[in-house]
């Protein structure tokens, strides 16, 4: 073994080599995480940007009394495949809201067909029938078909028709969710952790509490469906597909998770802190709220946010309690219908029309965006509560 | 929405008369010190005492209303129930201010309250458990009354056809009774756990050791949340992935190869999955092998070891304990999952070895069963919850297992 | 020792303490001069700071621990049921082996626990309070320019007289000390020391050190714990001198330990 | 509550929730909420009672069950209007790059039932065919696969009622039995049994991936509704039955028999108090959404012939309740 | 004191070492004896572990950590860049302060590292190396009976012989101790250091202890340290009765530390 010069022998080389290679598979399994990581966003990426183009096409409209009968009348009809019946049929409302419109005809830009959309981006099975697609290159040539940013995206609800889909219903239904899983889970979740982790006699009862809030964060969401549906809505009567019934089930859900971080958070408060406290006559309370929530609060809220961006995320249990709806309107209170984004993405993902498909992946990279920054935040939190002893 | 107007009134109503009744005593309060000794508490805390017996008393008889209500017993007019909320309210506040004295404990009582407060917090935690348990296990009973729990368990034909169809009210004039085997349902979640854990636990352990061992600090603080965002991303994200991603290029690769390859494919929900399931592998990994000590590590290098032969020889066999719960933990998150599935593997109960082939899972199973055309009390609804309940053992017991081995390995090193 | 002479601020009969099976403490009888400091020294594990816990009732918080035996503070038994703990701490105030300010300005550190007791408000009254509590604590030169500053950026030595201060504010009776200067450097211990000399006009001292040394310089009495019993006890230079117990003076030659 | 809710069927889901759409962009009423919970779980929900958290509109795949009347009846929802808004044709779908099959009903039963008469026509033997060819010589060399819908689908229950049972009844193989002990060979009455040994795969609801594997797997043909053929007639094409391919016309002159008609149920007692029911019930059954060229129609709806339609166009304006005796037809 | 009169194992001159920009050693000049226990002594922080543990470059794994100057075995300069790192700590073994068997059994706690240097094949070979490396540990008949159980369920004493065992069985020409008995109560302690007077017939030692007295009871040298620099280095006798340097008997007298 040794040589008197420590130099390395022959063994000791291939010892040397077994060191390398083992080093290189962990530096391998890095890499293949953040490889899939890269290929996963790419894709999502190449398949949703094309979604916040969107074309349009200029047509003459009429305003006049047949139109006001038939909205189809709106556009001659060689043009009546390429516009979007969407926009179509708003056209008699517009000439009730402003009569000075009746009897003009008036070039314009107006919203295309999804067909014609997915034409212009040339994708496959884009469907446009072959006398359209002439008419459309045509347009083309004059100028009159345009690809602009799809600002309809952002502003409006869910469609059955793609060029009129978008994420704003969705979105703000998932923010009353949250904001109410988030009213209903911090506190008691905070709570439950400040009695453990301060108060809670060392007993039995104490015991299995513990053992049951690890049960509850592995018990699988989907299964808190089922508990939303027999006791939110079966039960005590919360409207079905309501943002309540939505928040309330996700509350229960996120709940293990905060407290388990509040836990650990206030855990990690050096128990000297407690001991000055109380050496200087502070009561339990007060040591607790003077002192040891104060410092666990950057972990607590980093638990609190991983918590609530996951409860965001989740689908499932949403499924169960009726989320997965046509539900095209923000609720106006939380007892209304409501759809979250995530459900959102998950029927779009199920529609027929082709051009759902970049939808969904737009979708999905509006929801991606909201939970790396939550997640951001929080990462961020928890560096902050590293250094603070 | 009359519920809405009663929380409004009674919240707009309490808010007030809950700062009024702090005023109250604690002026009182500091009153009464005038007269000799000093207050006991701070007086503050008086203030809090009266409050305490104006709102418990006020809400304590408002839920019970609405809980007789809830159960239908009788339901009374809104402005009544307000009334007899705050009157009953103003009562435990003329009762509260009655005993504030120089002498009396305020701070202690106060606080018990708070503490008893904490102690409701920390049981909605059983609650939710009981909730769970007993929304899953009422159903499955009705379930097990006609279908045996052994036949369940063990048969390996699933062909609820029957039951579904007497419970869409169809003709089934005598067709074969109902077969609810959950043994291909389950060997379909078998199989995807396994293809997931295959994933997962060679990447998660590795990424873990290189993080923990390996990397820099400065490099573990920027890879660790990267990794943690394969964890962040909702299911439902995966599930599009692996269905119009993933899917398609396994079928794609496998034709290539000459081989039959199903869209609805165990393998593609299987890798994903077992994406997913990284970073609990590796954050829990990680962390258990931050716990060995360090001791450990310099016991071994001073005699002359390498690096890896540390890790191998002493680390890990050290960890073990602790990296096995982390599996099992991965392991039940994996089993639970629904999205990825629903979204990316078939319908089709399938008894097969082969990952190339359409299978369906349990969680598939519950939600189709929940979602699709049936009346509620068929056999075939039922079965969803027999399978959450099976679905809720099996986590259970995992978990139990992976948070024993966990606790053994803790106090060892504590 | 003749207990009868001197007056005593505590006074332990017959203490025995047990965490949960284990008998920590079996049986102690001391009684604690006023206006001294008095030194509990003995090997590791053999009690001392389990019995100095027992004085301010620091060892409630520990839920295995049991009591039996008696400890009278100025003639009322600490331990009694109507005792309010809270107010027992502002009393016996404790100085612990790390020092441990709040993550909270110097200020702060020393006007918390005055302001939960309701001593005095805050305003001018406080500022004084603090003021004279640093001062006396001989800290005040060194930290008057910043007390808006975290108590957690001083050095060890400061910190630690932080914590005195912020323990004097209450304006206690008998202050407890864990082995208050093994953290520190040799120069931060001799401020210390010398502190506690100035302090003993006002206060009782009790002191936990492991530094014989440390005991022979700063104590008046001393008390030496082996395995859970009180081995001997008296005023320091017979200790050191002249132990009666061969025990005693097996540990203070170094023969053992 | 402000807002309509419908449930039901997931078949006629696309044209109701269009339907809503529309309504709550050219009215001032809320967008109705429609949710797709199956026709049954529709039933379920809407019988429940009259409360104003049970929904207003209930879809249907097929016509509600006396069963799931009385139901009602007990529940206190006494009185229900019936509509019916068109025809659901069942396609057969395949890849277009090879030869549309054309196959005759029987054959469709010979390939999909669990147990088919032997060579001999004299017993029940399982399901042995694999290709095509071995059903009926004349049909092509080519691998027998379906995939279909579940069995929780309303289309799964049309596709067995409209092809095999519908021949089934008619074959002496399966009858026989049936007579030869009426209490345990009763399934053979109406032989629906679907074979489970991989031939047949049931797929979820995500019918874009039966329309992908279709382009990918040229063998196989697709069992789903009408609308999705058409949405993606560029890849697809329908096998014919009895050389006529699902189209409007054939389905309403009633020579492609693979249809069945679609419908919804009006609570009555929420008519006055849920704003927009009327218009949304008159919307629904307008030209302008299930008449020949109305929207419902351009995504795949099959209208009814004029006349049925002008018929339910009435009979939902004027709410006529719905008896017992009508269900019973 | 004369280095060329005796025999060295290690020699060190102007040893420096950073710590980032901290200079922990201000230049270190030390001739450690061959066959002797040298002590070094000092107040906490004073770089003692510091410097025991650059002479097996164990201090290699701290990244921040730098140094300076020579430090040769046997003549070869160990931190000269073709040096083996690894092989130059199965030649310097080191004893920590905590006992840190593996969570092995104790024959395999003996077995790993001859195993890893392929010193000698498993079988009989291996189990007399196992039980030559414990009996010259003095702990082979406490153990004997029971090889295949954990090293973890000894007592603290037996488990820092069975380092020492561990350590030994490599058969390392320095043995490198930092604090070794500080964790174990004076009865072990006792044992240790008789273990330690005979083996420094076979081996060169190194301890580092906060312990004067033991100091003073084991080594035949001793250094002692302040802030980062070697004040004073004698036989032990003289640095205990008649210490050059007035620092040092101020330590060595308890008037300080
Ligand atoms: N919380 C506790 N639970 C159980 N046993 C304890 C606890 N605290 C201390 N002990 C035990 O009580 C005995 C006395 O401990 P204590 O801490 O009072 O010793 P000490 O004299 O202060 O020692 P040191 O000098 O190391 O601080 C020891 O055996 C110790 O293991
Ligand atoms: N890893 C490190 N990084 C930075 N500074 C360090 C590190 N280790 C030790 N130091 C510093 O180097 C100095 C010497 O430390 P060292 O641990 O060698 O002292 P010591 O004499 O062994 O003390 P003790 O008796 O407390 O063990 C101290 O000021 C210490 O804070
Ligand atoms: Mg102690
Ligand atoms: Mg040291
Ligand atoms: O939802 P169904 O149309 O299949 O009943």
């Amino acid at each position: 073994m040794t040589t008197e010069n420590f130099q390395a022998d022959a063994r000791k080389r291939k010892r040397d080599r077994a060191d390398k290679r083992f080093k290189f598979y962990g530096f391998a399994a890095i890499v293949f995480a953040l490889a899939f990581l890269v290929f996963f966003f790419i894709d999502i990426i190449s398949k949703g940007l094309p979604a916040f183009q969107q074309a349009e096409i200029q047509v003459e409209v009429h305003y006049n009394a047949a139109t006001m009968k038939n909205y189809n009348k709106a556009v001659d009809k060689k043009y009546k495949r390429l516009v979007s019946k969407t926009w179509l049929r708003l056209v008699p409302n517009q000439m009730r809201d402003k009569p000075e419109l009746i009897g003009e005809d008036r070039l314009e830009w107006v919203l295309a067909e999804n067909r014609v959309d997915q034409f212009l981006k040339g994708h496959e099975g884009h469907r446009l029938k072959s006398k359209h697609q002439k008419l459309v290159k045509q347009m083309l040539d004059e100028g009159k078909v345009r690809l602009v940013f799809n600002t309809g995206f952002f502003s409006k609800g869910d469609s059955k028709l793609p060029e009129n889909a978008g994420i704003l219903a969705s979105a703000i239904g998932s923010v009353l969710v949250l904001l109410l899983t988030m009213l209903f889970a911090v506190p008691i979740g905070v709570m439950t952790a400040i009695y453990l982790e301060e108060f809670a006699p060392d007993n039995r009862l104490t015991q299995i509490i513990e053992v049951n809030i690890n049960n509850l964060a592995a018990i699988p969401s989907i299964l808190y469906g089922l508990l939303g549906l027999a006791i939110f809505i079966n039960f005590m009567g919360v409207p079905r597909s309501s943002a309540l019934v939505g928040g309330l089930t996700l509350a229960l859900m996120t709940l293990p998770v905060i407290i388990i971080a509040a836990r650990a958070a206030l855990r990690a408060v050096p128990d000297s802190i407690r001991e000055a406290a109380y050496g200087l006559g502070a009561s339990n309370l007060q040591v607790v709220w003077h002192h040891v929530l104060p410092l666990a609060m950057p972990g607590i809220l980093t638990g609190s946010i991983i918590g609530l961006a996951q409860a965001m995320g989740e689908t499932a249990p949403l499924l169960i309690v009726g989320m997965m709806a046509y539900i095209p309107e923000a609720p106006g209170s939380i007892f209304e219908a409501t759809t979250v984004l995530p459900a959102q993405i998950y029927t779009w993902s199920s529609e027929s029309l082709r051009a759902f498909e970049e939808r969904t992946a737009a979708g999905i990279m509006v929801l991606l965006a909201v939970l790396l920054s939550l997640n951001a935040i929080a990462v961020k939190f928890r560096n902050r509560s590293e250094n603070t002893w | 929405m009359i519920y809405s107007d009663l929380f409004f009134w009674l919240f707009g109503g309490l808010i007030p008369l809950g700062i009024t009744a702090y005023m109250v005593a604690r002026s009182k309060a500091l009153g009464t010190e005038q007269d000799g000794s000093r207050l006991h508490s701070l007086p503050g805390y008086y203030g809090w005492y009266a409050v305490i017996w104006l709102a418990m008393p006020a809400m304590l008889s408002g839920l019970l209303f609405s809980f007789i209500h809830m159960f239908g017993v009788f339901s009374i007019p809104a402005p009544m129930l307000l009334g007899t909320m705050f009157t009953i309210g103003g009562l435990g506040l003329w009762y509260g201010l009655s005993h504030i004295k120089a002498d009396f404990r305020a701070r202690e009582k106060v606080e018990k309250v708070t503490t008893g407060l904490l102690i409701v917090s920390a049981s909605i935690s059983i609650l939710t458990t009981l909730g769970i348990v007993l929304s899953v296990v009422f159903e499955s009973i009705n379930f097990f009354q006609v279908i045996s729990f052994w036949d369940f368990i063990t048969g390996t034909k699933w062909e609820p056809d029957t039951a579904f169809l007497i419970g869409a009210g169809r003709d089934t004039a005598g067709m074969a009774p109902p077969a609810f085997g959950a043994v291909p349902i389950f060997a379909g979640t078998f199989m995807i756990t396994t293809i997931a854990m295959f994933v997962a636990v060679p990447v998660g352990l590795f990424s873990a050791i290189y993080m923990s061992e390996y990397a820099s600090h400065a490099a573990r603080g920027r890879l660790k949340p990267m990794l943690e965002i394969l964890a962040g991303i909702p299911t439902v994200v995966y599930g599009f992935f692996a269905a119009i991603t993933i899917s398609p290029m396994i079928v794609n690769a496998a034709h290539a190869l000459g081989l039959q390859a199903d869209y609805t494919n165990a393998l593609a929900p299987g890798l994903i999955m077992g994406v997913m399931i990284i970073p609990f592998v590796s954050s829990l990994s990680d962390d258990v092998i931050k716990a060995v000590p360090q001791g450990l590590r310099d016991g071994s290098m001073a005699l002359g070891t390498t690096k890896a032969e540390t890790i191998r020889h002493i680390v890990l066999p050290a960890a073990m304990p602790g990296i096995v719960a982390a599996f099992l933990l991965a392991t039940s998150r994996a089993i639970g999952e629904t999205m990825i599935v629903v979204m990316a593997a078939g319908l089709r109960p399938n008894l097969t070895a082969n990952p190339l082939e359409g299978i369906t899972t349990v969680t598939v199973k519950i939600v189709e069963a929940l979602t699709g055309d049936q009346e509620f009390d068929s056999a075939f609804t039922q079965s969803a919850f027999a399978l959450g309940f099976v679905l809720l053992l099996i986590t259970l017991i995992l978990n139990i297992v992976s948070n024993i081995v966990v606790r053994k390995f803790k106090q060892r090193y504590d | 020792m003749n207990s009868e002479t001197v007056e005593n601020t505590l006074t332990i009969r017959d203490l025995k303490l047990w965490y949960g099976d284990f008998e920590a403490l079996h049986g102690i009888n001391l009684d604690i001069q006023k206006g001294k400091v008095t030194a509990f020294i003995g090997p590791s594990g053999c009690g001392k700071s389990t019995f100095l816990r027992t004085l301010n009732r620091m060892n409630d918080r520990i839920p295995s621990c049991r009591i039996e035996g008696k400890i009278m503070l100025n003639g009322q038994d600490i331990y009694d049921p109507s005792v309010d703990v809270v107010q027992l701490r502002s009393y016996v105030g404790m100085v612990f082996q790390k020092p441990n300010p709040f993550p909270k300005s110097i200020y702060e550190n020393i006007a918390y626990a005055p302001r939960i007791h309701g001593m005095v408000k805050d305003g001018p009254e406080m500022d004084e309070l603090v003021e004279s509590a640093l001062r006396r604590a001989s800290i005040w030169d060194e930290v008057k320019d910043k007390l808006q500053q975290p108590g957690t950026a001083l050095s060890g030595g400061q910190q630690q007289r932080l914590c005195i201060a912020r323990t004097i504010a209450v304006k206690p009776k008998v202050i407890l000390m864990d082995e208050p200067c093994s953290a520190l450097d040799p120069i931060a211990t001799a401020k210390i020391e010398e502190l506690m000399d100035e302090l003993k006009e006002e206060y009782t001292i009790v002191i936990v050190t492991h530094n014989m040394q440390q005991a022979a310089r700063v104590s008046d009495y001393t008390a030496y714990f082996y395995l859970g019993d009180l081995i001997e006890y008296a005023d320091t230079h017979t200790i050191f001198t002249a132990p009666a117990n061969q025990k005693t003076e097996d540990y203070i030659t170094g023969r053992f330990g | 509550s402000e807002q309509i809710h419908i449930v039901g069927s997931s078949t006629v889901y696309p044209f109701s929730s269009y339907v809503a759409e529309e309504l709550g962009a050219t009215t001032k009423f809320k967008t109705p909420v429609v949710e797709s919970t199956g026709s049954g779980g529709g039933m379920k929900l809407f019988c429940a009672g009259n409360g104003m958290d049970t929904p207003d509109i209930t879809n249907a795949s097929r016509r509600m069950k006396a069963k799931e009347y009385k139901k009602c009846q007990e529940n206190g929802v006494k009185y229900i209007t019936e509509v019916v808004v068109g025809y659901d044709g069942i396609a057969l779908a395949q890849s277009k790059d090879t030869a549309p099959l054309n196959l005759t009903r029987k054959q469709i039963l010979l390939a999909v039932a669990a147990e088919v008469p032997n060579k001999e026509g004299t017993a029940l033997i399982a399901n042995p065919y694999h290709f095509w060819n071995e059903i009926d010589a004349s049909l092509p060399h080519r691998k027998i696969t379906f995939y279909g819908p579940p069995t929780s689908s309303g289309t799964r229950d049309a596709f067995e009622d409209l092809t095999m049972k519908a021949v089934a009844k008619k074959m002496d193989v399966y009858t026989k039995l049936y007579k030869a002990d009426k209490k345990a060979n009763k399934k053979y009455k109406k032989y629906h049994e679907v074979r489970q040994d991989g031939v047949y795969v049931p797929s979820g609801e995500n019918d874009n991936l039966i329309v992908q594997k279709l382009t990918k797997d040229a063998d196989a043909l697709g069992i789903f509704g009408y609308s999705y053929l058409a949405e993606n007639s560029d890849r697809i094409a329908a096998a014919t039955v009895k050389g006529i391919a699902p189209s409007p016309e054939a389905v309403q002159d009633g020579s492609y028999k693979l249809s069945r008609s679609l419908y919804f149920y009006i609570k009555k007692s929420h008519m006055d108090k849920v704003p927009g029911m009327k218009e949304y019930i008159k919307l629904f059954t307008s030209e302008q959404m299930i008449g020949d060229d109305g929207a419902c129609t351009d995504i795949g709806l099959i209208a009814l012939p004029e006349e049925m339609r002008a018929k339910y166009r009435t009979q939902a304006a004027s709410l006529t309740n719905l008896k017992p005796e009508d269900l019973k037809k």
